[in-house]
């Protein structure tokens, strides 16, 4: 983990959007919105990633983690539109907006994706040494198809399929699960992308390919010093795999730091409240594990001002209205009215002109 | 409209649009109108032969004699005949042609010869044919297709190979679009005008009109929607012929079972149908209102048509006397374009004179031969007596369909066939009245022969009044 | 694999019962494929191969495995859904296999299932209360309002939840639905295939509170399947682990899960990644390490 | 691979014995006596018995169709009962010029669809996609031979740009042949443009849902080139199958195309010798439709394999 | 009146694209209103028509458009407006008949393929598939020559040649029910294989039903049509469109109107029962159809 400067700064609004880019920074998102229609599905989300940083973000299935992610790739279906801005090191432009053409540059080469159905992801019709070959001729990264299919099948050595040869041959339908997940990290890793997002990658795999698909993507990233984005509901696997978890709910991030920090204190009552359902090992004197009461809501239903707000056991009035960004360290806050005591270590509550700048 | 050089025949061929193709050539064997229109006169010569007027003129036969006691024929024939495969036309061929019709076809019309007795190639030239009993009817019929000479070598293959002596022979059929005849070197009589005559096929009126409207036809042999001859009318690159046929549209009315065996209820249906409207509806007002069996061409014709004048209140009386009114009349058409639009107006008139009466379609010819005609399964249909002098063949035998079964009319056809021609005229006037007054039937009205051709097509006959489409006449001004 | 024998039944404590509540003697089911040569016929699926196991009364029994393990396979052999190919199955001491539809109403009324999937284990088309009631109505129960409604409060739905249709549900109220369903009829064996893998982490929770609280106080028979050792290890007593069509071990969840003996065992606890291990350092090469 | 060929012809042999065995079976409760017909209006009964037999309609059905068959296996289906001239050569003519139609209409129709199908779905929520699917859609809703009789009103009658009905086989003389075949081929052509369209839009709209193509996406294509390079092979799945039944439905359907422009094709030959009780010739015009649509689907099945990797293995 | 958490968890509770109803959409509309305005022409045919339809009227032939006669008169003198009233009828007659006898046996066929053993099914869709050898036009030319020209017998054709069609589609939809987790809950429930059909497979692959439906309305029309030019479909004097088109024929170029109006209604009625098709293919799920 890089140390990073200080960040702490008046233009910061809200959700820890950091100061200005750092050359470090290979990815800052801010005051990103992602609207379908009238509804806010994703709001008000920033962050950096830094050269080589691993970071995790997890939240329960309707958070709007994929959106997220969709939207640094340009890629957000049909309807929905993405507001704010998303500046990735070494491009020009902002990513949010900008035109086919110039993100067709940057996808696949600057940044690149693994998503969450290995079944589908791949084209059942082409060979996968060419859907491997391509990404690199797209980006002449390679100078002929000779090369390519050459480099593909070294890419298919890396991620540990046996045989890469005659892999390079098959179909995808030839492939299990795990494999074809392996393949599309060797299209992901291709053009050693500067940030690689991956979208819950091991969910449809079982523990041992899990496992074996999570050391590989922590390898191929480390190797190639990029940083990494990866979204999970599995609390484990992001504490296995990231130095940093941003925690995100209702289309917010409502807390983020080191994972050691958020796992073990976490501040946000949604954050404790996942830690405590997601722990089998606790249960209370009547055997029972610890819950959350209720649902997550449907996009569009979480309550005004807090989110998590008709959740909480410990919402109150004030929690109608939107709770401002704590910052608590150079990577680390959350937004909560009334968080889980700590030890003092950082102030708690917001001051009440912080509130006023967070509706703005 | 443009016409296009591609389709018109240039040089000395000429295109014909007809409706009824040919199922083959061989008409001794197999029945209907079409086999005979191509190919008599064309391919096929008689002996004799009738002449626009209805009167018989020599043809294969120079001259012929008939003897006193009226049964025996004497006919002298051309010398220089010869058949399409080459052999010389001789009497023997005549005798064999004759015999013939007994021995091997099978058609109806082969009972037209069953009154010769015998017959004798007195010489080539030289044919003796001696009947059973004197028969105004036979030398007629010897017009037609049962009087047609083959060859004796040239039978083989009657369906796909013709062989005549005639002007034309048949150079290519493409089944299903047209046949093409053209004319051959050798011929002893005078030469035809066109080299070559494609007969064209269409089952759909509108298609025939437009094929004449865009030149890929020359001739429209048959016009069978008579509403769209305005097309053409005042068209000067078109020439419009109107005359008579031998095709009486006629309502039948099964004289044998059901309602309509009851003389009440046909005479209310006579005098229900009002046919002028009936024509102008449906045919544009083409044709002739003729009232019985017998077209205008024929020499013992009459109108019969105030015999039952429309009168809807009388038909509506009638009806009720008859006591057949709760009756529903079966009212079966074959799906022939005049037979479906009379049938529209049909039904609606005898409607409005009170009979209740329920139409279906039966597929012509299959359906409708099979339900109607061998079957007898209706009270009522709609079609067109096309062959000539068919009063005999329609009405003189009960078992036919129509069941018409009268002594009398029977003694008065058979009178007209053995007497003079006198005693013919006035026999055959006879009985083409009281069939008429006994509402044997109901006859809606004469086809017409309409015809529309390029302006400059001369020799279209007015009248059809043979079986064939004569080409030999045509030519191009 | 060579480390168990295969084909005996593995349970070896003490039987609770006189009679188990389920008893499998060296089950294997064979799918057959469509052949892909023209000489030999299409390669055989194996999705069982001799597994037995008894389970007594009142035991809360864990299956786990990977996926393609022949977990579901085995449960729908259980519930008279699927033939073996050969070995036998009894219910309650009955023997099910060989038996017509018409003669395992028996089983239908005894034991019932919950299922993985909370959007297609749920008829869209149907309202609650009908789907709650289904097997009452199947088995010609009376008094279906009444027994719907009191179920749905035993699942912690309101009774009115009957009028409504599945799409209006979250997915842990629809697992809820689909637990009341099970009980409908009485069972006194519920069978489970992966009833929380689909579900949030707190929905999960909740769901399995409410199987505990179930199963105490109907004093039922639980079989429980799951990829997921740790919710087995929270939820049964025993638990077997199965491997291509095979039970390679099997003993109490604790003693598993502590001290595994097959070397497969072992190969998949240490894949499983927990908070408490990887806030100590546990790295995703870790996980991987056999 | 293997496997799958020899199990779809063994499919299409079934196919072809059951629909035969059909087709006879149909006939032979056809009424209306072919005999009768041929001699027509009063030919005497005894007549009409010697005819049968020189048909050989008074043998047993089983031997009639033994005889059928032998004839179209070889090749020779005899002469028919009717014309008495040999079917074989008649039904090969017809055959050609009915291909030359669909076929010609199947080509326009693609030509036209696979483009404008492709665009509707990639804009369709944009006007000119949704001005293209409304065009497709009162495409569909107008029956081929209406837009045949508009055309020839127009172009034939109006214009006299191309002659009206009629037709010229290709060697006899090409120029006409193309001249006559312009307008038959274009209202067959667009009515089927207009629906396979909407099958292309739906295929595609349903590829370009695909995550795949996401993935294409996220290496940097372009969206069309994504289409293009990955999407369009899949989608050529359902398209193949539905030209392929249009294809089996035009064979056919193209007889009212025939009727219109007076056209000596299948379908007409099938009307001709139904009206004729040409049995012989139903039978066999029938099977023929038969044989060509369970051929093309066979093809299809092959055509399957070329583009579906998925099918080749046997089972997935 | 219910729980406030059941009340949260509203339409959209499930996963984004899954089982979401989606809004109407404009094909939807304007074909239900199409559709519904034949209907409506059916219904009014009933109990009015501006004049009798079939009645033949000499003095009034060929009349333009009036206030007496709506859409003028044909060559018999019958009222086009009144004709064109009651051939709505012939036109619903032929859907309902075609899509009748098609969804009446396809849909059980395909069913039963669906839950039959493996080996049967794939037998039933074979025979099935036997059918598509004998296309539509081929079938109605067939039966026409065996029972006589007329709508039902034709429509009766056209819908034994829609059995294919929907015995694939049906059975591919009722394949993907029978996987669903609900249906082994109902045969663990103790549901027998033909109340599961009849509860659980028709009533989820419904939506599909009235798709194929409605497109199998817009082909039976068509083909109406169709066989009515050919002289093989209702047969004189009832009114239908196909007909009064085919006749309008002769006339065209003077009286191009008795073409317009049939032509028109034609293609209007068709182009309603396609969009009502692909607005309920909207509504419904899409992803249940069968790939082949
Ligand atoms: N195309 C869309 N149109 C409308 N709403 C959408 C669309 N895609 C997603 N949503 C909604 O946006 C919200 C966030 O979706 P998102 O896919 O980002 O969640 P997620 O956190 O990735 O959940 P999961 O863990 O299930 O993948 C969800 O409530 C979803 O219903
Ligand atoms: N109907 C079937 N036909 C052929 N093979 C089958 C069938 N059902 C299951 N199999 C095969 O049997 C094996 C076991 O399947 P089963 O569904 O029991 O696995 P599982 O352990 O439940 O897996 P999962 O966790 O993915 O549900 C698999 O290899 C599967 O492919
Ligand atoms: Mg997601
Ligand atoms: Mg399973």
């Amino acid at each position: 983990m890089t140390p990073a400067p200080d960040r702490a700064s008046a233009e910061a609004p809200a959700s820890g959007q950091g100061s200005p880019d750092s050359p470090d920074d290979v990815l800052t998102v801010r005051h990103l919105d992602v609207t379908a229609g009238g509804r806010k599905l994703v709001e008000d989300v920033g962050f950096t990633i830094r050269a080589g940083e691993r970071v995790g973000l997890i939240g329960e299935s309707g958070s709007g983690k994929s959106l997220t992610a969709l939207s640094l790739m340009g890629l957000l279906p049909e309807g929905l539109r993405a507001s704010g801005s998303v500046r990735l090191a070494g491009v020009g432009h902002d990513l949010v907006g900008a035109d086919e053409a110039r993100m067709s540059r940057v996808r696949g080469k600057e940044i690149a994706m693994v998503f969450q159905e290995p079944m589908t992801a791949l084209n059942p019709t082409m060979r996968v040494g060419r859907q491997i070959a391509e990404v690199l001729l797209i980006h002449r990264t390679r100078p002929d198809r000779a090369s390519a299919r050459a480099a593909a099948v070294e890419l298919l050595a890396q991620v540990g399929l046996p045989d890469p040869e005659n892999a390079a041959h098959a179909y995808p339908h030839q492939f299990s699960g795990g494999q074809r997940q392996r393949v599309v990290l060797a299209i992901a890793l291709a053009n050693d992308p500067a940030l690689l997002v991956c979208d819950e990658p091991t969910t449809a795999l079982d523990v041992t390919v899990q496992a074996r698909v999570l050391d590989l993507v922590v390898r191929g990233v480390r190797d190639r010093g990029s940083a990494m984005l990866f979204i999970t509901h599995d609390l484990a696997v992001v504490a296995t795999v990231c130095e940093r978890v941003m925690v995100m709910y209702g289309g917010r991030l409502v807390e983020s730091g080191p994972v050691r920090e958020v796992f073990t204190r976490p501040r946000h009552r949604y954050t404790q409240g996942l830690i405590g359902a997601s722990d089998l090992t606790v249960v209370d004197d009547r055997g029972r594990l610890a819950t959350i009461r209720g649902s997550v809501p449907p996009a569009g239903r979480f309550p005004a001002g807090c989110v998590f707000g008709n959740r909480c056991d410990h919402a109150t009035d004030v929690c109608a209205t939107g709770p401002e960004w704590v910052r608590t360290g150079p990577d680390s806050g959350y937004a909560c009215f009334h968080p889980v005591p700590d030890g003092g270590a950082h102030a708690t509550g917001a001051t009440p002109t912080n509130q006023e700048a967070g509706r703005g | 409209a443009g016409s296009l050089s591609a389709g018109k025949s240039t040089g000395n061929g000429l295109n014909i649009g007809l409706t009824a193709e040919p199922a083959n050539f061989d008409f001794t064997r197999t029945d209907g109108a079409a086999i005979p229109q191509a190919l008599l006169d064309n391919v096929y010569e008689t002996l004799v032969k009738l002449d626009q007027s209805g009167a018989i003129r020599p043809d294969l036969a120079t001259s012929w004699r008939l003897s006193k006691d009226r049964r025996t024929y004497t006919f002298h024939l051309v010398k220089d005949a010869r058949f399409s495969n080459g052999a010389r036309f001789t009497a023997e061929d005549a005798k064999f042609s004759i015999e013939r019709v007994g021995s091997a076809w099978t058609v109806a019309q082969k009972a037209q010869m069953d009154v010769v007795d015998s017959v004798r190639a007195v010489s080539p030239t030289e044919l003796e044919v001696t009947l059973k009993k004197p028969s105004n009817d036979w030398l007629y019929r010897m017009t037609t297709r049962v009087g047609a000479m083959f060859s004796r070598t040239g039978v083989r293959k009657l369906a796909t190979e013709p062989v005549g002596t005639g002007p034309y022979v048949v150079k290519n059929w493409n089944r299903g679009d047209s046949i093409t005849l053209v004319r051959r070197d050798g011929y002893w009589g005078r030469t035809p005008h066109f080299a070559s005559v494609t007969l064209k096929y269409f089952k759909d009126p509108t298609a025939m009109n437009n094929a004449l409207l865009t030149g890929t036809i020359n001739v429209i042999g048959q016009m069978q929607s008579p509403e769209s001859l305005y097309r053409f009318q005042n068209n000067s690159k078109y020439k419009v012929i109107e005359g008579t046929t031998n095709g009486e549209v006629v309502l039948s009315l099964n004289n044998g079972s059901g309602p309509m065996r009851n003389p009440k209820a046909r005479q209310a249906v006579r005098y229900a149908i009002d046919h002028k409207a009936l024509m102008d509806t449906c045919w544009a007002g083409r044709g002739k209102l003729i009232g019985g069996m017998v077209p205008p061409t024929d020499p013992w014709y009459q109108n019969l048509t105030d015999l039952y004048p429309y009168d809807r209140d009388k038909a509506r009386k009638l009806l009720e006397e008859s006591g057949e009114a709760g009756h529903t009349l079966r009212l079966r058409i074959p799906t022939l374009p005049y037979a479906t639009a009379c049938g529209t107006v049909v039904k609606s008139q005898l409607e409005q004179a009170g009979f209740k009466v329920e139409f279906d379609q039966l597929e012509f010819p299959a359906a409708w031969l099979t339900a109607v005609f061998k079957n007898s399964d209706y009270d009522m249909s709609i079609i067109g007596h096309v062959e000539p002098r068919d009063m005999q063949t329609v009405f003189g035998d009960k078992s036919y369909y129509t069941h018409y079964d009268n002594p009398e009319f029977r003694a008065l056809l058979k009178k007209a066939d053995q007497g003079s021609r006198e005693q013919q005229i006035t026999s055959m006037r006879a009985a083409a009245r009281l069939l008429s007054e006994d509402a044997a039937a109901d006859w809606l009205f004469l086809l017409p022969n309409l015809m529309v051709a390029d302006e400059d097509i001369t020799g279209l006959p007015v009248n059809s009044v043979s079986e064939s489409l004569d080409l030999t006449g045509l030519g191009r001004s | 694999m060579a480390e168990q024998p295969t084909g005996a039944p593995l349970g070896t404590g003490p039987r609770t019962g006189p009679v188990d509540a389920i008893s499998v003697r060296d089950i294997t089911r064979v799918y057959g494929r469509p052949r892909t040569s023209l000489r030999r016929p299409g390669p055989p699926v194996h999705a069982l191969r001799g597994v037995g196991f008894d389970i007594p009364q009142g035991q809360r029994f864990g299956i786990v495995g990977e996926s393609g393990c022949g977990k579901s396979t085995l449960l729908r052999i259980l519930a008279g859904l699927d033939r073996p190919t050969s070995g036998s199955v009894a219910i309650d001491g009955r023997e099910i296999t060989g038996l017509r539809e018409r003669q395992l109403t028996f089983v239908r009324e005894r034991l019932q299932l919950v299922f993985q999937d909370p959007m297609s284990s749920l008829d869209p088309r149907m309202r609650v209360g009908d789907i709650v009631a289904e097997p009452l109505v199947a088995q010609g129960h009376g008094n279906r309002r009444e027994r719907v409604a009191e179920l749905l409060e035993a699942v912690g739905l309101r009774a009115d939840a009957a009028d409504r249709y599945p799409h209006q549900f979250s997915g842990g109220q629809r697992q809820r639905i689909s637990i009341a369903r099970a009980l409908a009829p009485r069972p006194k064996i519920i069978v489970a295939d992966e009833p929380v893998s689909a579900l949030d982490v707190s929905v999960r929770a909740q769901v399995l509170n409410l199987i505990a609280d179930l199963v105490d106080e109907l004093s039922l028979t639980l079989v429980f399947v799951s990829h997921d050792l740790s919710v087995v290890r929270h939820v049964c007593d025993r638990v077997a682990v199965m491997h291509a069509g095979r039970i390679v071990e099997t003993g109490p969840t604790g003693q598993v899960y502590e001290d595994p003996r097959h070397s497969y065992t072992r190969r998949l606890i240490a894949a499983v990644p927990t908070l408490g291990r990887a806030l100590s350092g546990v790295s995703a090469a870790d996980l991987n390490r056999e | 691979m293997i496997v799958r060929l020899v199990q779809r012809i063994a499919i299409l042999l079934a196919g072809l014995a059951v629909s035969s065995v059909l087709v006879f079976a149909f006939m032979a409760v056809l009424p209306g006596d072919p005999a009768r017909v041929a001699l027509g209006t009063s030919a005497s009964d005894s007549a009409v018995a010697q005819l049968r037999q020189e048909f050989g309609l008074d043998r047993p059905l089983v031997a009639q169709y033994l005889s059928w068959v032998r004839g179209l296996v070889t090749f020779d289906p005899g002469n028919s009962y009717i014309s008495h001239a040999p079917i074989g050569p008649q039904l090969a003519d017809r055959l050609q010029v009915t291909l030359w139609l669909v076929g010609t209409g199947m080509v326009i129709a693609c030509v036209l669809a696979l483009p404008l199908g492709t665009l509707m779905a990639v804009r369709h929520r944009k006007p000119s996609g949704l001005l293209l699917s409304a065009l497709s859609q009162v495409g569909v809703a107008v029956p081929a031979f209406l837009a045949g009789i508009l055309l020839i009103t127009v172009f034939a009658v109006g214009l006299g740009w191309l002659p009206a009905n009629g037709w010229t086989p290709p060697v006899q003389d090409p120029v006409l042949f193309l001249e006559q075949l312009v307008m038959p081929a274009l209202s067959l052509g667009i009515v089927q443009a207009a629906v396979v369209t909407r099958y292309v839009r739906s295929a595609v709209l349903d590829v370009l849902r695909e995550d795949y193509l996401r993935t294409a996406r996220a290496k940097g294509l372009r969206p069309t080139r994504a289409l293009l390079r990955h999407g369009l092979r899949n989608a050529a799945v359902p398209v193949v199958t539905v030209l392929a039944l249009q294809l089996a439905t035009l064979l056919v359907g193209s007889v009212v195309i025939e009727r219109v422009f007076v056209i000596p094709g299948l379908g007409s030959l099938l009307l001709d010798s139904v009206a004729n009780r040409d049995l012989i010739v139903v039978q066999d015009v029938v099977m023929i439709i038969a044989m060509a649509v369970l051929l093309v689907n066979f093809l299809v099945d092959m055509v399957y394999l070329l583009i579906d990797p998925r099918l080749r293995g046997g089972a997935s | 009146m219910s729980a406030p958490d059941i009340e949260a968890t509203g339409a959209s509770a499930a996963p984004a694209g899954r089982r979401r109803r989606r809004p109407v959409t404009g094909s939807l509309l304007v074909g239900g209103f199409i559709v519904s305005a034949v209907i409506g022409m059916v219904l009014l045919s009933f109990v009015w028509t501006p004049h009798d339809p079939t009645l033949v009227d000499p003095s009034v032939r060929l009349q333009e458009p009036s206030a007496e006669y709506w859409f003028g008169t044909d060559k018999f003198g019958r009222d086009v407006f009144s004709q064109i009233l009651m051939g709505s009828r012939t036109t619903l007659f032929v859907g309902f008949v075609a899509v009748g006898v098609a969804a009446l046996i396809g849909v059980p066929l395909g069913i039963a393929a669906a839950m039959a053993p493996r080996w049967l099914g794939e037998l039933l869709m074979r025979g099935n598939d036997l059918l598509l050898a004998f296309p539509a036009l081929l079938l109605a030319i067939m039966f026409a020559a065996v029972y006589g020209a007329g709508t039902l017998v034709a429509m009766v054709a056209i819908g034994i040649a829609s059995i294919p069609h929907f015995a694939r589609l049906i059975r591919g939809g009722a394949l993907q029910v029978m996987r669903t987790e609900y249906v082994i809950a109902a045969r663990a429930a103790g549901r027998g294989p033909f109340a599961i059909a009849l509860r659980h497979v028709l009533p989820n692959v419904s939506g599909l039903v009235i798709v194929q439906a409605s497109v199998g309305f817009a082909i039976a029309v068509l083909a109406e049509a169709a066989l009515s030019f050919l002289g093989f479909g209702t047969p004189p004097p009832t009114p239908s469109w196909g007909r009064m088109l085919q006749e309008s024929q002769e006339l065209l170029s003077i009286a191009p109107r008795l073409a317009v109006f049939p032509g028109v209604a034609i293609a209007v009625a068709v182009l309603g029962f396609n969009l009502l098709g692909d607005g309920l293919r909207d509504r419904f799920d899409p992803k249940l159809e069968d790939r082949r």
